[in-house]
Formats: C-alpha cells, structure tokens, sequence
C-alpha cells in the first residue's frame, strides 16, 4: 500500500463495511453474545460466499481471491468496527494460515476450500500457558500410531473452539515442533465463560486424539503464524478503538451539563485530541504490519520477501501500540460517558469488554514489546538503522 | 453542663437497666428514641438530648462497650434526618424522625437525572402546583435503594423562568403510590446496585415540600454536604457475630443497605489480593511485572497515608490542608493502576468469569467494576475542577447557565445514551 | 502551454549554457532572477516564469541533476517572499524580491511577544502615524536570526480602539537604525538560538506598510501559513561536498541559517542514538529498560509512519486526514519519551557535560533541550486546541478578548518571568 | 510525627524556612552555582552553628540537637524547595551517618563533633558503578598496612567530593564491606561538570591513600545508610516539586492570553489539579520514610526499632516516588510558562535541572521500585498484611 491504501482496497473496504452495518449491528451483537455459539451461520456463508472475505488472502487456485495480507487486515478492522461475532479471525485468520504455512499442496487442496468456502469451520489451538507462543511453552504431544498420530495435551483460550469442525493443533513430538489436524469430534471442549461474551474461548482436551501431521510446520511457521494472528488482530483493535472514538465525539458534543455541551470543556477537548494522535499513531502500525506483512515469504516471491525478523517486529510492535490505545480509548469513552457509560444499557461496555480481551490474547502489551525488540535487535544492521 | 464522666455514668447505668438483646428491634429503638441516648446530639424535642457531637461519641464508645445495638444509622436515611432537621418544620420533624432512628421507613435519593448527572442543579424532573398538591413529573436515576425505600427525597423544578439554582424545591415523596415506577439498572458488570425512577403524575400533598418553594438547592446542599462526609465512613460492621434476636433482625437491614455496594471492593481494585497473585502467578518473579507491582504499591501506600495525614490534621484541630480533597481521585488511578496489575498478571484467565475462573470471576469483575470507580460519587472531572477551583484558588468556570432556566441549553432528549 | 519535457529541455539548455561552478553566488543568482528559472512558480513580472508548483519541483529536479546552485530559500526570506508576492504592492515586489532571491538581504520575523506568544494577535508593540513616518515602540521575542537581518516582518498594532484582529498593520522594518536592538536571548540548555528585539521610536517610511493599515492580521496569515507548510522540510543540506568557489559561498549563506538549529536534533530527544547507547550501557539486557526503549522504538516508528500516510495521501491528491496535524503532537511526546530512556540508561553521566561526559555532553544537552520541543512552533496546549476544533470540529473556546483591544485583559507587566 | 508534624516540628521548619529564604535566594543560588566550591560558608557556619541544623539528628553529647529524622527530612525539604546550595546532603546527611552508623564511640567522638558544628566538612564516596548501592558492585580495595590502612579505586559521582576535608570511603578488605576515613590531601579529585550546577560532583582517586577503619561498618550499614540519604533526598525533592508547583499557580494565574488567564484554561486548571494530587501523595510518601527511619535502629532504642526491612520499603518507595513527581512537575511547570519558561533568565530550569540530577542520584526510580519491593517481600507476614 505504500502508506495509503489502493481505490481497489478502499472499494473493498467500502462493501465490507456496507455488510457489516446491515448485518452485524449492536443489537445483532447483543442478541449473539448471549448465545453460546456466538455466530450467525446465514451471515457467515454470506460473507463468505457472496463477499469472498474469508479468502480474500487466499490463493486463487484454492478458492480464494488472491489478494494479501492488507486485505485481510481490512477486513479485520472492519469487524473490529462493528464488532462482528464471528469465527472470521479463528478459522480464516488463524487456521487457514496455519494450513497454508504448514501443509503440502495435497493437504492444502484437501482443506482450505471448504475453509476458504466458510463451510468448514476449523479453529487453531496453541496455547497451553499465557502469553505469546513459543516452542518451550508445550507439553501436548503428537506420537506416531498407524498412519496417523495420536495427540495428547490440553489446549487452553482456543477462540472459538466450540465452533470448530476442525482443529489444527501445535504439538511435539521427537523432532519437535509440530502442526496437526484433529476432527472436532475427537476432542473434548470445554466452552468458557469470558468477560467478553463477543468472543467464544474454549479449552481443549486432546486425549489420545488421532490426528493427521502437516508435512511443513515447524517453529519458524509458528513464528509467522503468530505474526498472522497478531496483524489480524491489531488490525481489528484500531478498528474498535475507532467506533469508540467516534461514540466519544459523538457523545460529548449531544450532552448539555452546566448549560453547554461536555465537548466544549477544554479539558475533555484535549483529552479528544489526544486520543485521536494515539490512534493515528496505532492504525499507521498496524498498517504498516499488515503491509510488511503482505511481503513476507508467504505472499512475496522469495526474492523480494520482507526479511521475517521485521515481520516479527512490526507485527508485535503493531499489537502492543493497538492493545494500549483499544483499552485507554475504552477507558476514555465510558469516563466521557459518565453514569450511563457504566450500565449495561449503554453499548460502550461491548467494546470496552472486547479491548480488554484482546489485550491479553496472543499475549500481554510488555510481552510483544520485548518480542518486538528482540525482532529488531536479530535484524541485519542496514535494516535497523533505516528505522 | 454535665461532665463527660457524668454522661457516660448516665448511659451505662441506663443501659444496664434497659439493654436486651432478645429485644424486638424497633421496640429497642422506640425505647432509645424515647429516652433520646440514640441520638444524644439532635434536640430534646426531636428523640435527642442536644448534646455536643463530642460528646454524643463518647456514648456510643459506651454502648460499643455493651455491644448494645443503636439507632438506625444506614442508608440515605440520615442524610433525611440531617435535612429535617436543619430545614424541616416541627410537623415534619415530629413525623418522621422517629422512625428513622428505629429503621422502620427507608429513604431513598431522587436527585439525579439522566440529563443532569454532574450538574443536578439542572433537574428538568416537573414540579406544577395543583390545589393543595404537587403534581410530579420526569425521572430520576442511581437511586441507591430506591427499592426499598418508603420515602423520597426529591429535588424537582417548580418555576423554570426563575435562574436555575431558584426554580428548585425540595420534597418528601411518598413512593408507595401510583405515579412512581421504580427500575432497577443493571451495570456493566451485570450488578444492579442502582434505580432508575420515574414518575408520571405522581402527587406530592403541599405541606410535604421542606422549606419553601424555590429553595431546594439550598437545602439540597445540606444532603450533599452531609453525603460527602460520610463518603470516607467504612461500611463494614462486625457486629453479626453477636447472639441475640436483636441481631438476627439487624442483620436484615443491613443485608438490605450493603445490597448496592457487593461489587465495590472490586471497583477499588482490590489491591489486597496483588501480593497473592503475584505469587500465584509467578509475576513476582518477572522483573518487567515487579515493577508495575511496586508502582501500585507506592500508589495506594501513598494514598493511605495521605488520608492518615488528612485523619490526623483534622483530629488535631487544624485546618484542612489540599489533602482531604484528594482522595477521590487517589482512589480512582489506584483503581485503574490496579486493574491493569491484575489484567497483566492474570493474562487470559483475568477474563473468565464461570466455574474455570480463578477465585470465582473476581479478577474479571474487578477489570469491569474500575471504570465505575472514577465517575459514581462524582466524577474525576468534577473533583479536578472542585480541587482546581476550591484548593488551588484558580478560577472557575465560565457560566452559560444564567437566567431563565427555560432558556438554559440542555440535552434534547431526557436520555441519550451513546452511539 | 509547454509540456513537462519541453520546458525540462530549456532548463537543461540554459545551465548547460550557463552553470559554472566557479561563479560568483550573487552574480550566478542574479541571473538566474532575470531568467525566471531561479523561482519559476512566481510571475515573470517578479524574476519568475509564471509555472505550476509541479512544474517548479520539474525544474529543480534539472538544477539537482546539473548540481547547480539555486536561489536563496532558507531562513526568513522566504517567508517575507510569500507575503510581499500575496501583498505586497508592485514597489515592495520589485524593491525586495530580486534581494531575496540572491540572497543579499537577510529577514527577521517580528511577530511573538513577551506578552503573546501562544496569542499572537494579541500583540501590543504600537506604530503611531506620525507625518510620513510610523513610530514604533515596543518588544518582541523568538525572532531568529534577527541579529543578522536587515529587514523585519512587522506586526504592530496602530488602531487600540478596534477589535484585537482588526487593530494590527504588518510593515517592513529597517533593522539597521538607532531605534532597534538586538539582543540574544539564552536557552536553559545555554545556547542562545533566539533574539528580543526592543524598539524605542524606530521608523519605518509611510510606504513599507504591507496592505492597509488594519489589515496586517490577514497579511500574517499568509506568512503564518507558509511556515507551518514548511514545518516539516528537512533542514539539512548535503551539496557542502560540491566542489567549486560558488559552493565555498553557499556554505556561508547555510552556516547562518543553520545556526538556531544547532540544538534542535537534541529537542527530538535523539531516537538514533538509543540503540547505541543501550548497548554501550548494557540497557539492552535489562527486562525493564528493554520495555522502555521498545515504547520508544514503537512510538517514533508509529510517528514516522504517520507522516509518511499524511505525505502518500497529500501526493495522491487525497484531502488530507486527521494524521497531518499530529505531527507536531506526536515529536513532542517522542522527544520526553527519548530523555526519559536516556535517563535511565546513562543514569548519572546522564548529567555531565564536560570532559568526562559520554559523547561530548550530548546526553546532558539532550534533557535540557528537549522542553522546548513542546513549546518552540506552537505549544502542545496550542496544537491540542487546532487538533480538537479543525479536525474533530469539537465546539470552540469562548472568546473574552472581543470588542475594543484596550479594553481586553492581559498581562499587567509587558514581561513577567515567573517566580 | 504520626501522620502530623508536632507543633515543635512546625516551628523549627519556620526557622529554617525563613532562614534559607534570607541566605538561599534565587539571585544566590545563581551566583554560587557558577563557582567552583558552589557554596557560601559564611551561610554554611550560620546554619550550623547558630540554627543547628548540621547536628539536628545528631547525639546531644556530640553537639548535636538529639532529635531524629523527621528534624533532618524537615531541614531536606526546606533546602529543596530553596534549592539551597551546599555540602548539607553531603556532609551532614551522608558522611555524618556514616560515621555514626560505623565508627565506634572513641572514633565519633574524634569526628563527629566538627561535622557537626560545620568546621570540617566531610562526604561519602560509596559509588562506582551506576544505580542503588550493593555489597558486590565496589571494586575499591583496603589494604591493611601499619597502624592503618591503604585505599586504592576509584569513586564516581561523589556529591560535594570537591569541597569534603574528609572522605568517608566504602571499600573491601578480606572480610568484606567496611566504612573508611581518608584525609582530602591524600586523594585525587576530579570536579565534574553537570548539567545541575546547585549540586557539585567529582569523582575521587584514591591511588595508596591512607585510611582509618571505622569499627563498625558492613553490608548491614551500607543499607542503613542509603535508606537515609534515600529519605532525604525524597524529603528535598518534594520541597523543590512545592517550588515548582507553587510557581505554576502563580504563573499562569498572571499569565493573560486570549483576554483571560491561562489558569482558566481547564486543559491547565485539570492538570495543575492532578499535580497537586501527584505531589501530596508523594509528600506522604516522604513523610512517612522519614517516621519510619526516625523508628530505625539508628534512632530508637533496639526494643521498639522498626523491622529494617520497612526502613528500607519506605525510603525506596519515597525516593522512586518523589523522584517521578519532582521532575514531572518540572516538565509541567516549564510547560505552563511557555517560551518563558525555557529561558536561562527564568528560573524554573534551576528546579528542573536539580529535578533531573535528583532523579539519578542514588540510583533510578525503576531500581529503587525494585528495591522496595525486595525489602516489601522480606518482611514478615503480619507486616506485609498490614500494609
């Protein structure tokens, strides 16, 4: 995108938008969270068939649009806008990533066109402790058996765990780090009552789970695949933190106290003003991850790939800038709210709620930070000093 | 004048002689009431015995000493006691004091509306003369047991060509009527702790409005001013493992008066559980975290002694120093510094709230009670400018609520909330 | 109209016939003035050709191709041309323009004063018509370069019973006359970038006014608006290898345009020495201190990204976005972020500044510089107010200094230096 | 104190205050900080002699005034709000303590008494890598040799080391950390040059310098000792912060632009609100380090003596706290002045500069944080609790 986005991507931008006013509004939102899978299967095929979102980062020989990872990102922020309940980041962001990363063209042909369809619902399941995914964090186990593998572990926060068909699962087995499938069916989920009922978590029991291996997942697929998710999901925070500003401005300037407008006090103008710097500041990282992105080793020729520590690095720096501005808008909006912005009532809470939930998922601010340094600090001389 | 000694003689040798704690409840008080120990400062007239306030806490150290229960303290019931008081006519106080001081009515609030939050002196909520009666119209909101309550304090506007702060009056609703639909408000935390009321045509008799028509903003100040120093009053009472029917039945009221304030601790941060999750978790062995720990410690450590110091300043007679304004918004960034301490040490399981949760959902109800922190009780903008204006001398705000009230820009509809 | 390749095709033409290295700078400059490719945007009545913007960037793209030197752009001068092309009466244009293209002239900006900094309409240093003569009396501050100026660009009130914006005249002022001082003004950071200039009945004749008298608020603007457009252009220059006398010259011309921003790389905190100095100190493996300078790293990049979104948008003929006003904004914060994690990587050499300090004291000079970053070119309270009321269009501040100027509260003593 | 100071107390910081505001003037403390020694002894003799602060906490029977560390944090935060400049910190407050912590009866009283009546000054060369002391951070040796000792090290950032008549060193010998007297003839000093001219630094060269062992000191004592000059330096932090705040409100009540005072901008009026809130917390903070230490060993008979673990919890946090409001209140106070306030005519650059040089003496806010929570963690339960 080169620091702006193309009249392609704005256009593409404008019908994902469209959609999702109509079809995932605040009351949708509302009535969804309160159920337990949290999704509308009708909108779900639309967007997936009829918008093509699902695989708009997607090969075209395998159903999907061929574009990267800004589109992707765009989509992203869009449902962060609208807070959009939906398996979107699990199955397409985070799954379907993972296949593509890890399997070979037999594997991928045989999964992605029914995940890329949305017919398929797959999930990813990483986490055992808190925090970013790293090979030392697991004790599931993959052991050969048959033609197959047998899994074994428990797989804890798997967003939208209790949607999935299929689950692509990180395990080690005696060469290390793996990538595996297992059928939903031979798994026990458990569904997890979260704070924010906007976004499903599951944990994951794999016990004696047969399994079938990707040919080429290892740690530095992992690596991307974190970088994948955490992108998506910058990309969703500035887009909620957006709606939240907006409802801030919106707010203040409709509601009168002491005979004038609260948007006329100084002290919440600038306190706008702010806010809306920290934003910008946020969006153009999560641009710019979603573009560095865009030309890593996945969507790029090899020969002009983007070299992955700076993947990494702008990735984690993209989610820890998102996390802190999603919370402290939140934070800002329901204060700038008063009373009302504390009650149920008021929509100001859904997204508080979502911020606070993606602060920690894939990992806390300080934990990307310290990633992100390390990126930096890995990267060839010429590359750090251009920053 | 008796001595101290000569006082504190008179309540043993009454308590000695009337103490029971198989008693019936209001037939206990009735007999304080009465006899005019439970309220030892208020006038003879009224259930009391005109003492001094020193003094009158030097009689509840002596009834402290024989565990005997007291008047009924909780709720906004005080704060109607206070305002009669100080501006009821003697019918008025005749009528309801005494059972105030048994418990038997429960008061509730009604000075807040959607529209006027910060700023209550911009009450829109009606109050139009008919005959010998007040007709009330509009809605008020965060009535803290509003539910319960037989009664109302009610700020409402009679005259809207009067300047804002002269149209006001001030009047006892009764809220067991027709007119008076109270809803309870659920949180975003999922508690209810607050009401929202409203009132179509309800009826106010003529002689229930406390002082005189237009002069509800002054007596309004007396409530307010009364509520905000008992803001610093720990709610906490230890008194339940005392036996005794007498307790079983004040135990009731005070489930029914600590009912708002369940999730509060949670709104403070909780602090007190830092220490342990930092072990539990093994935060306290990450450097990065250590010092986030240790910032909240300075934090709310700091905070305490500033409130010490403010206790201390007061006690020994000085004059209040910029301390005493300060712990408000104190309480508000331990709150925010808190949850985030919380978030960062619980990671994802700082969201669950069901049976998978750490400690039953309290991490989770914590980081979705802080926010209420910095604005119930009065915002953190109310209390900069109340800090900026009061303590620091600087100037104050320009008005653009002058004149006719009618003429005053307002929010356009009653209740907009957001987005 | 000519084509982008043929007028390229002159250009190259005309150096090719005249660009020598080894020229005389005024001389080689006056004639590139007579030939209108020098300032080619600027009407061939006034040493220019009458050409688009774009056009004029065609043409310097040739000149840096050739290596050739242009006309003088730096400092005030340019500002004072803007203004003279968009106000200036067709005298004035002639008078001064050729001057500031060669180079000869140097200008000074005579807006601030002590009393309006943050309010620059505001000023209150007088020009009283006298005969053919404006008197001037008064004070103004920040003026850069001002000790090497001959002429000034003049805001000063002559009407005090008109409205503040409507009682200033903008004039051109003589600097080398009895009634004008200059003194250097000393930064905390010890270097003296600025100047006061003081004026005891200094003259300017009847005709240097630009515009009418009144007016000089909307001729500011002009100039005002010029510098904020170049707030963003890199200042240094890398033609000092060029080989040839006429380079000797220019360096000359850029070491006093240069010298105010001798400090100013300090003010930006010196993000490019972090990663150095954090392993020099061993910073970099400290878990804590890593945390500081990744918010660092984030914060620059983020900002540097920012800018760069605002520049694509603006190539691309898009209306510009909210990120084209943070610029100002988003350096501040970098540059306290920057002397924070400087602090606590240097720790007490941190301080020093003499022989024994790290890097010849340019550590020390960092955290005395950068206050200034947010207040220098506007404050942050200023930048906050135009980000809040331009770009989100919250409600503006109520304005209290309307009617006549002499009646609008300000500051008792013209300077009051705090404490 | 219990939470107010006595009206004794009161009186004394009257006698002080109107002191330093005759002898510290701001027009003072620009003429000696240009100097090389930085200091007026004519005012150095008087305010030891004849107002007694150099011995306020300091043993009758040496000549001092007997009274505690609530006297001397008094006498700290006066001189900090003065910016008063002189060898108080250094001699009285740092080597004064020093001996009194580690020299036997025999050897205080051969050096005490003329510390403390301001004739000798003496200053405390602890410091040779950056940050809070520790045991294993000195590489500074002591020798023994005839009836004495011989030193070899260097000591950096040693405050007033150019002005001191004796040295008290820390160093090694076989059995570890011991507190040591050299005579100032026998070293090399070298003055620096700082940014904060009010207070001077050298570092000092001890190449065979001959010494006296103080019978006393250790690992135990070295921790005392920062724990006190920890709390005086919070103590003049919090006085120079008051300076500095006090300046703001004045300053931008006179300041006129737009028509009206920037105080009544409530962008301003907000922040000069949560600086008043930031500085008396922060002044609690100091407050209570000092009560606590006047608890200290040093000051309380051994029965009722605060656990030395609190000591240390409450110096710490009150240097990291003081530290973090004295220089934010500085960034703000320059701020507030506007172009004013970064000239070298103005004086708040005076305040900031003490405010940054403060910041890193003794080690960083983060460091010190740490250290409070160590010393927190190593008390026991029921003190722990109650905090």
């Amino acid at each position: 995108m080169a620091f702006i986005f193309t009249e392609d991507q704005e256009q593409f931008r404008d019908s994902v938008s469209r959609f999702l006013k109509d079809k995932s509004s605040t009351p949708d939102v509302r009535s969804l969270m309160a159920t337990e899978a949290g999704f509308n299967p009708d909108v779900w095929v639309q967007l997936s068939q009829q918008l093509g979102m699902t695989g708009v980062h997607m090969p075209e020989d395998l159903g999907g649009a061929g574009f990267g990872a800004v589109e992707m990102a765009i989509v992203c922020e869009e449902m962060g806008k609208s807070l959009y309940c939906g398996p979107y980041f699990a199955s397409a962001v985070c799954a379907a990533s993972a296949i593509r990363l890890a399997a070979d063209s037999t594997q991928m042909e045989a999964l992605l066109p029914e995940i890329i369809a949305g017919e398929r619902l797959a999930c990813l399941a990483v986490s055992e402790h808190q925090g970013v995914w790293s090979d030392e964090n697991f004790s599931t186990t993959a052991v050969a058996r048959d033609s197959g593998y047998l899994i074994n572990g428990l797989k804890r926060f798997v967003v939208d765990g209790g949607n999935a068909d299929l689950i692509v699962v990180v395990a080690k087995d005696d060469t290390g780090v793996g990538f595996y499938t297992v059928d939903a069916n031979d798994v026990t989920v458990t569904a997890l009552e979260s704070m924010d009922p906007t976004r499903k978590l599951a944990h994951i029991q794999f016990t004696d789970s047969p399994a079938q291996k990707l040919a080429n997942g290892g740690s530095d697929q992992l690596k991307l695949l974190l970088d994948i998710a955490s992108t998506a999901l910058a990309n969703e925070m500035v887009g909620g933190a957006q709606t939240l500003l907006d409802s801030a401005l919106s707010y203040t300037q409709l509601r009168f106290q002491f005979g004038r407008s609260i948007a006329s006090f100084q002290a919440i103008k600038h306190r706008l003003a702010d806010l809306l710097l920290e934003l910008e500041l946020a969006k153009s990282a999560a641009y710019q991850a979603a573009q560095t992105l865009a030309s890593s080793a996945l969507w790029c020729a090899d020969g002009q790939a983007a070299h992955p520590e700076q993947v990494t690095e702008h990735a984690s720096l993209a989610k820890a800038a998102a996390s802190e501005v999603y919370l402290h808008t939140a934070l800002e909006c329901i204060q700038m709210h008063g009373g009302i912005g504390f009650t149920w009532e008021n929509d100001t809470h859904l997204w508080f709620k979502r911020a606070k939930s993606s602060e920690v998922l894939l990992g806390t601010p300080a934990q990307h930070r310290e990633r992100m340094l390390t990126a930096l600090c890995a990267q060839p001389t010429d590359l750090k000093d251009s920053a | 004048m008796q001595s101290k000694q000569q006082i504190e003689a008179q309540v043993r040798q009454w308590l000695t002689e009337n103490w029971d704690p198989e008693s019936n409840l209001v037939e206990w008080r009735s007999m304080l009431a009465q006899s005019g120990w439970g309220a030892a400062n208020w006038p003879e007239e009224y259930f009391g015995k005109g003492l001094s306030a020193e003094m009158s806490t030097a009689i509840e150290d002596v009834f402290a000493e024989f565990g005997a229960v007291g008047t009924a303290q909780t709720g906004v019931r005080m704060l109607a006691a206070v305002t009669l008081l100080e501006h009821g006519n003697h019918e008025q106080k005749r009528q309801y004091l005494k059972r105030i001081l048994t418990g038997e009515d429960h008061w509730c609030q009604l000075f807040s509306e959607p529209g006027s939050g910060s700023d209550l002196a911009g009450a829109t909520t009606r109050a139009d003369l008919d005959g010998d009666e007040w007709i009330i119209n509009g809605q008020k909101v965060w009535n803290t047991s509003a539910h319960h309550a037989n009664y109302g304090l009610l700020i409402a506007r009679s005259d809207w060509d009067e300047a804002k702060h002269k149209g006001l009056s001030y009047f006892i609703i009764d809220m067991h009527q027709p007119g008076v639909e109270v809803r309870q408000l659920r949180q975003m935390n999922g508690h209810a702790s607050f009401n929202e009321v409203f009132f179509t045509d309800a009826r106010v008799p003529r002689e229930n409005i406390i002082s005189t028509p237009g002069n509800g903003w002054n007596v309004a100040m007396t409530t307010l001013a009364y509520e905000r120093r008992s803001f610093d009053r720990s709610r906490d009472n230890k008194r339940s493992k005392q036996k005794g029917r007498i307790f079983v039945e004040l135990k009731k009221e005070l489930d029914i008066s600590n009912e708002p304030y369940t999730w509060y601790p949670q709104r403070a941060g909780r602090v007190d559980l830092i220490m342990q999750r930092a072990e539990e978790t093994g935060a306290i062995n990450d450097p990065v975290q250590r010092q986030d720990i240790a910032r909240l410690h300075i934090l709310s450590e700091s905070a305490k002694w500033t409130a010490q110091r403010a206790k201390a300043a007061q006690k020994a007679g000085k004059p209040q120093g910029p301390e005493g304004s300060l712990g408000k918004l104190a309480a508000s960034e331990v709150g925010r510094l808190a949850a985030r301490v919380h978030t960062t040490m619980s990671v994802n399981d700082a969201l669950l709230t069901g049976p998978d949760s750490v400690r039953d959902g309290v991490i989770a109800e914590i980081l979705v009670s802080v926010p209420a922190g910095s604005i119930a009780g009065g915002t953190d903008e109310i209390q900069r400018n109340i800090v900026a204006e009061r303590v620091l001398g600087l100037p104050k705000e320009t008005r653009f609520d002058e004149g006719p009230f009618r003429n005053v820009q307002r929010n356009s509809a009653a209740k907009d909330s957001g987005k």
